[in-house]
């Protein structure tokens, strides 16, 4: 277990009571302020969702064993994979690594004692709540069967839930703004003394890239989420072709969102991976400058490309260009990520923890998740693949495959720092693997459904597609082993008693050097910052936690 | 390495075929060899660089702009390849030749109707003249459908309110499947269309008299076709489970009450009534949706409806 | 925001005012932040109006002879003496946020209450303007019953001058609620020179919501 | 650091304000009269100028981006990005041309399911301007 401690941390001989244990009582938790238990509850409560969700995917891929009528009818398979993917989206995925790992991650690796807002913070979990509340009673009305994607006409026209799980989904954009502010604002302004831009952890250039798009983009998905609510309740009109509306505007305005949306989803994954990478490596990270570049580029470019979900959906010829066109740069900050990360395992000195094993898995499944994007941004390829399973299976990989991986990896390194108990590496080893193989085996047959013309959103197949159905179903039985698996031991690591050093990992961030779990302020007075985030050289200063006077 | 684009993509069968598979192939290629690459790199630094002791120290490296360069601009170069190909392919696609024949095509839950320059109509059944440039505009009555068929590798939506179009070559004669790609409610997956690629003689007939299936088969054995292809499956059952409208199971002679409350004996005139003007008589505790299929249906089609609907105690 | 009220752990040092928050060094890396958060929230704001502005502009693109047509059902002059009440408002806001800096207890009370009064007067006129198109059949989408029209698809128009000061209007009662609450603060004698970022980021909120009928009003109202 | 408003915040004069709403007030009588005149094509684009001419004032000087660069920074790239979504968008919906089958008989409607009166949306039969059901 101490393996890897390099050193125990300031090892302060006062003893403080830790973040979990004081103030005590269910109370206490709800009314919190504290950035690092809201951020727990952020991560129970999005893995709950990602169960819920998860088991409406294995009902899904169960349904897909046959071509025709397996477990359930058409109208329930379209609330089903409605629902997976709106609880997959806005409840797991989107608020997954910044508002659970970012919460609790961000203010220790700036040094700071909270976030600059905690109870707007508190506020934005509540918000979540009740957003996921009102997705969930959704179903008391019938469904919603209109996709993720809320396409007009069919969304203004079809009875169900519609009304309110747009308007759930509107109060979910308010606690994911919520966070986004947060987050700008303490990494402008709680940055530790002597932490720079340049000094800050990756983790946190990721986080503020996805801030960005979060205060940027969101505001535009509430918008068009109320224009389908009044389109419904009022008739307004500027959807429906009937009333001298455009149904393909409603279109812009859902991906001038939802496509800086899916950086929303693997910008903090990418974040993740930049630590993990370091501490596992044991070597400082390679470009520093560029990783944190592209992040922000990725954000900002990716405003820039939302159409290219529309290319056959009756755009201009012209726009069709301009968005393909453009697209194909955000390959270049992905590439320079990617690359730049093998560099830094290069002659490191590589321990494959648990979270490098996912960190790895990651650098592989977003590989074939990237690249499979520039199928869809290429025009005449993505003629024949939209909404094709091709399109399932990309985004699969670069949703389920890279941000959960990423999750799974951050779950996995700071869980110690969390609950200060480590979890069974073996264990952790073999599902990680489990989850590698299963995913894989879901996943890579669509992509082949896919190129071969199976549709998206079908019930029913024609048979000649059943072989790679089945294969997938079987892959997703595999995937779901792994993650219950994963759940195990993780709980499991609840009954050993706390005693992780401050550093298991031997990382060189900030959040290594308070106690784990750390104390309610996080540190004993101010840290202040004497070498960069991953300085692995033996020689450079002590690194220090140093009291300021105020 | 044929086999393996044979696997991965459907047969091809129209002039779109080359440019998209070109590239299809090309991107598959890299992105293998992006996965083995980054794979083995990967493989390679984890054996060679494996964690032996807890002192060991690692070189200070903080970037190489030359190699991160290397790694950006490469890229930048295939990715910008990959566009132009796309794009070209796309182009090719969009500008339709001027004399492509012109063909309507009205997506409506959940059925594809089809209108020729002659006026003939079919549904769900395409004929095309195979190595003649085709065109169809396409439109829509309800929601927003898509009008795919991979073996052309080609697709479009289409629209309520405005009309988009999408032509093609059919380079060889057989069927192919049309699949509806745009989510559209509970009979999405059913809204298959197929395309007859007809010598020209073919056609001449199919224009005629209808396919030659249709000539020739027992009247009820096309009463099922006609069930199973004109749309009537999509809400119509045989078996006594309630669809859209009601199941046909059992339905001969009996009497049916309507909405307007009075009792309707179920025979030949009725079932005629039933198809050519669904709106004169709705059964009761069903909505008005049935579309007409006046104009259609052949009169043969509609004898075998009859027959079928017999034979279905 | 939420982000200067006293805090159990708020402990005054350096002379400061209590209502430093524990995890803030000083006070002014607290109203530095306390002003970024706001002006990101009215970034939010901008681009949530955003979205209507664009719908607006299209619809009006695609149907020129009907938002023409229906502009004229309204009043210029009730939207310009709106237009002068706001603007108005939004003085009164800056000079209490001036008192405030300079810690004049009662005219800051003044202000927010003339800036209330303003407020109320909008929502007022705002009331007669409604209550005229609702009696007139003027209204969005479905529920358009106007009698006599010439030009088809007024009711387009309405969904668009509906929603957009509708929301407009859920802002101004917002706004009005935060600066009562500043009044009531204020009587208590929160503010002062030392400590008046509540004033000056409610402020700023309310700056925005004027901003933003600053552009509504020619737009609705002027166009021809 | 970044922010000019880190040490001292400037208190700008009560006068300041009351000219600045002078100018408003005037702008706002001159963008009323300009809606008199008859500009052709450029009415909206002179009542947007004198509207972003008043937006200026209120920006600069009531918000105080005059002094406060970085918040002025965050405020126009909102609005950068609210450019950005409104020219993408146009890309498309002013570049389409328009298809239309060869043989449309009757010409195409404005306002198909919702004229002047009452009656009905064509395919459903329910009054004019109801969502489908
Ligand atoms: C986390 C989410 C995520 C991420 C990161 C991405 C990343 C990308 N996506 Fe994906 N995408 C989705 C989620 C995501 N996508 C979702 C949810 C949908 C469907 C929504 C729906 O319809 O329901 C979708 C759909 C989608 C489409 C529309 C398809 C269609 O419906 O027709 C397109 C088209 O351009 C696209 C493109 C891309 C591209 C180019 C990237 C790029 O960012 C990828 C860049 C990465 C790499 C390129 C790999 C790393 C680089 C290397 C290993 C170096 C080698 C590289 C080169 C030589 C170029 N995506
Ligand atoms: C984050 C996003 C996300 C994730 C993770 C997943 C995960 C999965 N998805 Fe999903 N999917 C979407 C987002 C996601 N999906 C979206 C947006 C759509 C489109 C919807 C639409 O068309 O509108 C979609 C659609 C979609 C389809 C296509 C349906 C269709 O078009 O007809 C299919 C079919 O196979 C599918 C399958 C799966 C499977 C097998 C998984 C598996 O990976 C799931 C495995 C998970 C579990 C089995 C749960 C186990 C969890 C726990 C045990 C608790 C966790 C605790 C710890 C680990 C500590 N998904
Ligand atoms: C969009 C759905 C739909 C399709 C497609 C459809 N029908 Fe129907 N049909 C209905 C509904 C709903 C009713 C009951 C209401 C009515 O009578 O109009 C009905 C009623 C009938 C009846 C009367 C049944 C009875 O029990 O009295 C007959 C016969 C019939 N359809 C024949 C056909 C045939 C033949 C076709 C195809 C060529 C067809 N329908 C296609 C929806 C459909
Ligand atoms: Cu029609 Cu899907
Ligand atoms: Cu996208």
């Amino acid at each position: 277990m101490s393996e890897g401690v390099l050193h125990a941390g300031a090892g302060h001989a006062v003893h403080h009571a830790d973040y979990l244990e004081e103030p005590k009582g269910l109370w206490s938790w709800l009314t919190t302020v504290d950035h690092k238990r809201i951020g727990l509850m952020y991560m129970w409560s999005v893995l709950f969702f990602f169960l819920v969700g998860g088991i409406f995917a294995l009902l899904i891929r169960l349904e897909l064993l046959t071509p025709k009528q397996t477990i359930m009818d058409a109208e329930t398979y379209n609330r089903v994979f409605t629902l997976h993917g709106a609880i997959m989206t806005f409840l797991v995925i989107i608020p997954a690594i910044p508002a659970a790992l970012g919460n609790f991650a961000l203010p220790l690796l700036l040094g700071a004692k909270d976030v600059a807002f905690p109870r707007l913070n508190l506020a934005s979990l509540y918000v979540y709540w009740t957003g996921a509340a009102m997705a969930v009673a959704t179903l008391a009305l019938g469904g919603v069967d209109t996709g993720w994607t809320f396409y007009t006409p069919y969304s203004t026209t079809t009875g169900g839930g519609v009304t309110l799980m747009v308007l759930a989904a509107f109060v979910l954009g308010f606690s994911s703004i919520f966070t986004g502010v947060n987050f700008i604002a303490t990494i402008h302004k709680l940055r530790a003394p002597g932490m720079g831009w340049f000094e800050m952890p990756l983790f946190c250039w990721g986080m503020y890239a996805t801030a960005l798009i979060q205060i940027l983009a969101t505001p535009v998905l509430g918008i068009t989420l109320l224009l389908i609510v009044m389109e419904r309740v009022l008739g307004v009109g500027i959807f429906d072709p009937q009333l001298g509306g455009d149904p393909v505007l409603f279109q812009h305005f859902f991906w001038f969102y939802s496509h800086p949306a899916v950086y929303i989803m693997i910008l903090p994954a990418m974040a993740v991976i930049s630590e993990v990478i370091p501490t596992f490596s044991k070597k400082t990270i390679f470009g520093y400058k560029a990783i944190a570049f592209s992040s922000v580029a990725i954000a900002l470019l990716g405003f820039l490309v939302w159409a290219h979900h529309m290319f056959v959906a009756g755009m201009s010829l012209f726009a069709g260009a301009i968005f393909s066109f453009l697209t194909f740069f955000i390959a270049i900050p992905s590439a320079i990520k990617v690359f730049n990360w093998i560099a830094t395992m290069w002659r490191g000195s590589i321990s494959l923890e648990a979270p490098m094993l996912y960190a790895i898995s990651f650098l592989l499944i977003f590989t074939i998740g990237g690249l499979t994007g520039l199928f869809l941004a290429a025009l005449s390829t993505d003629v024949h693949l939209h909404d094709t399973y091709f399109v399932v299976s990309h985004f699969h990989y670069v949703m389920a495959g890279s941000n959960l991986i990423a999750l799974l990896a951050g779950m996995h390194y700071w869980w110690p720092k969390m609950y200060g108990r480590l979890y069974n590496k073996k264990l952790a080893a073999i599902s990680c693997a489990l989850i590698f193989i299963g995913f894989n085996m879901t996943f890579l047959p669509q992509f082949v459904l896919g190129s071969r013309g199976m549709p998206r959103r079908y019930f029913n197949y024609l048979p000649q597609f059943q072989d790679l159905h089945v294969a997938s179903t079987i892959g997703s039985w595999v995937l779901a082993a792994g993650l219950f698996l994963t759940a195990a031991y993780l709980l499991a690591s609840f009954r050993q008693p706390k005693g992780m050093a401050a550093n298991p990992w031997g990382g060189r961030t900030l959040e290594w050097e308070t106690t784990s779990p750390p104390t309610t302020h996080n540190f004993e007075g101010q840290p202040v910052l004497q070498h960069g985030p991953y300085d692995y050289r033996p020689e450079p200063a002590p690194v220090g936690v140093k009291e300021l006077a105020h | 390495m044929n086999w393996f684009r044979d696997f991965l993509l459907p047969r091809g069968a129209s002039t779109h075929v080359g440019e998209m598979d070109g590239l299809f192939m090309f991107i598959t290629w890299l992105t293998v060899f992006f996965f083995f690459f980054n794979g083995a790199l990967i493989l390679y630094a984890v054996r060679r660089w494996r964690r032996r002791s807890n002192k060991e120290v690692t070189p200070h490296i903080t970037h190489d702009t030359r190699l991160e360069l290397v790694w950006s601009l490469i890229p930048l170069a295939v990715v910008m390849l990959i566009f132009l190909w796309g794009f070209k392919g796309y182009v090719k696609a969009w500008v339709v030749p001027n004399d492509a024949m012109e063909i309507i095509a009205t997506g409506k839950k959940w059925v594809w109707e089809f209108e020729y320059p002659d006026g003939t109509r079919t549904l769900n059944d395409l004929h095309v003249p195979v190595n003649r440039p085709v065109k169809l505009v396409l439109t829509s009555e309800d929601v927003i459908h898509s009008f795919y068929i991979p073996e052309f590798r080609l697709k479009r939506d289409a629209i309520p309110g405005r009309y988009t179009e999408l032509w093609f070559t059919a380079t060889e004669p057989g069927i192919a499947q049309v699949y509806c790609t745009e989510y559209c409610g509970k009979g999405h997956s059913d809204m298959l269309a197929r395309i007859f690629v007809d010598t020209p003689e073919q056609y001449e007939t199919f224009l005629r008299e209808g396919d030659e299936q249709v000539q020739k088969m027992p009247l009820k054995d096309l009463g099922r076709l006609v069930w199973e292809n004109k749309g009537c499956a999509t809400c119509h059952s045989l078996d006594g489970t309630r669809g859209q409208g009601p199941s046909w199971k059992g339905i001969w002679n009996q009497r049916h009450r309507g909405a307007d409350g009075k009792e309707h004996l179920v025979d030949a005139d009725y079932i005629r009534q039933s198809i050519l003007m669904p709106q004169a008589m709705v059964v009761q505790g069903y909505e008005p949706i049935m579309p007409t299929y006046q104009g259609l249906l052949r009169e043969r089609e509609i004898l075998g409806l009859i027959e079928f609907i017999k034979e279905l105690q | 925001m939420s982000t200067a009220v006293p805090s159990a752990h708020a402990h005054a040092e350096g002379g400061h005012t209590p209502f430093l928050q524990h995890h803030f060094r000083e006070m002014s890396q607290q109203f530095d932040a306390a002003k970024i958060g706001m002006w990101l929230f009215l970034v939010t704001e901008v681009l949530l109006f955003g979205g209507l502005f664009v719908g607006y502009g299209i619809m009006h693109a695609r149907h020129p002879e009907a938002f023409m047509a229906a502009h004229h059902h309204l009043d210029k002059t009730m939207g310009a003496l709106n237009t002068v009440v706001l603007l108005i408002s939004s003085f009164t806001m800056v000079l209490s946020v001036w008192a405030a800096q300079t810690s004049r207890k009662k005219l800051l009370i003044l202000f927010l209450l003339l800036t209330l009064a303003c407020a109320g007067t909008f929502m007022v006129v705002k009331y007669f303007e409604y209550s005229h198109k609702f009696h007139e059949g003027l209204l969005p989408g479905k529920y358009y019953s106007h009698k006599g029209d010439t030009v088809p698809g007024q009711f387009l128009f309405f969904s668009f001058y509906f929603m957009m000061t509708g929301l407009h209007g859920i802002h101004v009662l917002l706004g009005m609620a935060a600066i009562a609450w500043l009044v009531w603060r204020a009587a208590r004698g929160h503010f002062s020179s030392a400590y008046y970022a509540p004033v000056e980021i409610t402020g700023l909120y309310w700056h925005l919501v004027d901003l933003i009928w600053i552009y509504l009003f020619p737009l609705m109202y002027l166009i021809s | 650091m970044t922010h000019a408003n880190e040490h001292a915040h400037p208190v700008t004069s009560p006068k300041t304000y009351g000219l600045v709403l002078l100018a408003l007030l005037v702008l706002t009588v001159i963008t009323v009269q300009a809606s008199y005149f008859d500009f052709g094509p450029w009415n909206t684009v002179v009542a947007l100028i004198i509207a972003s001419a008043k937006g200026s004032l209120v920006a600069l000087f009531f918000m105080h981006l005059r002094h406060d660069k970085f918040n002025a920074v965050i405020f126009v790239g909102g609005l950068l990005f609210l450019a950005i979504f409104l020219i993408w968008t146009l890309f498309d919906i002013s570049t389409r041309q328009t298809v239309l089958p060869s043989n449309l008989k009757t010409p195409v409607e404005e306002f198909p399911g919702a004229p002047l009166g009452g009656p009905v949306r064509p395919s459903t039969g329910q009054p004019r301007g109801m969502p489908a059901q």
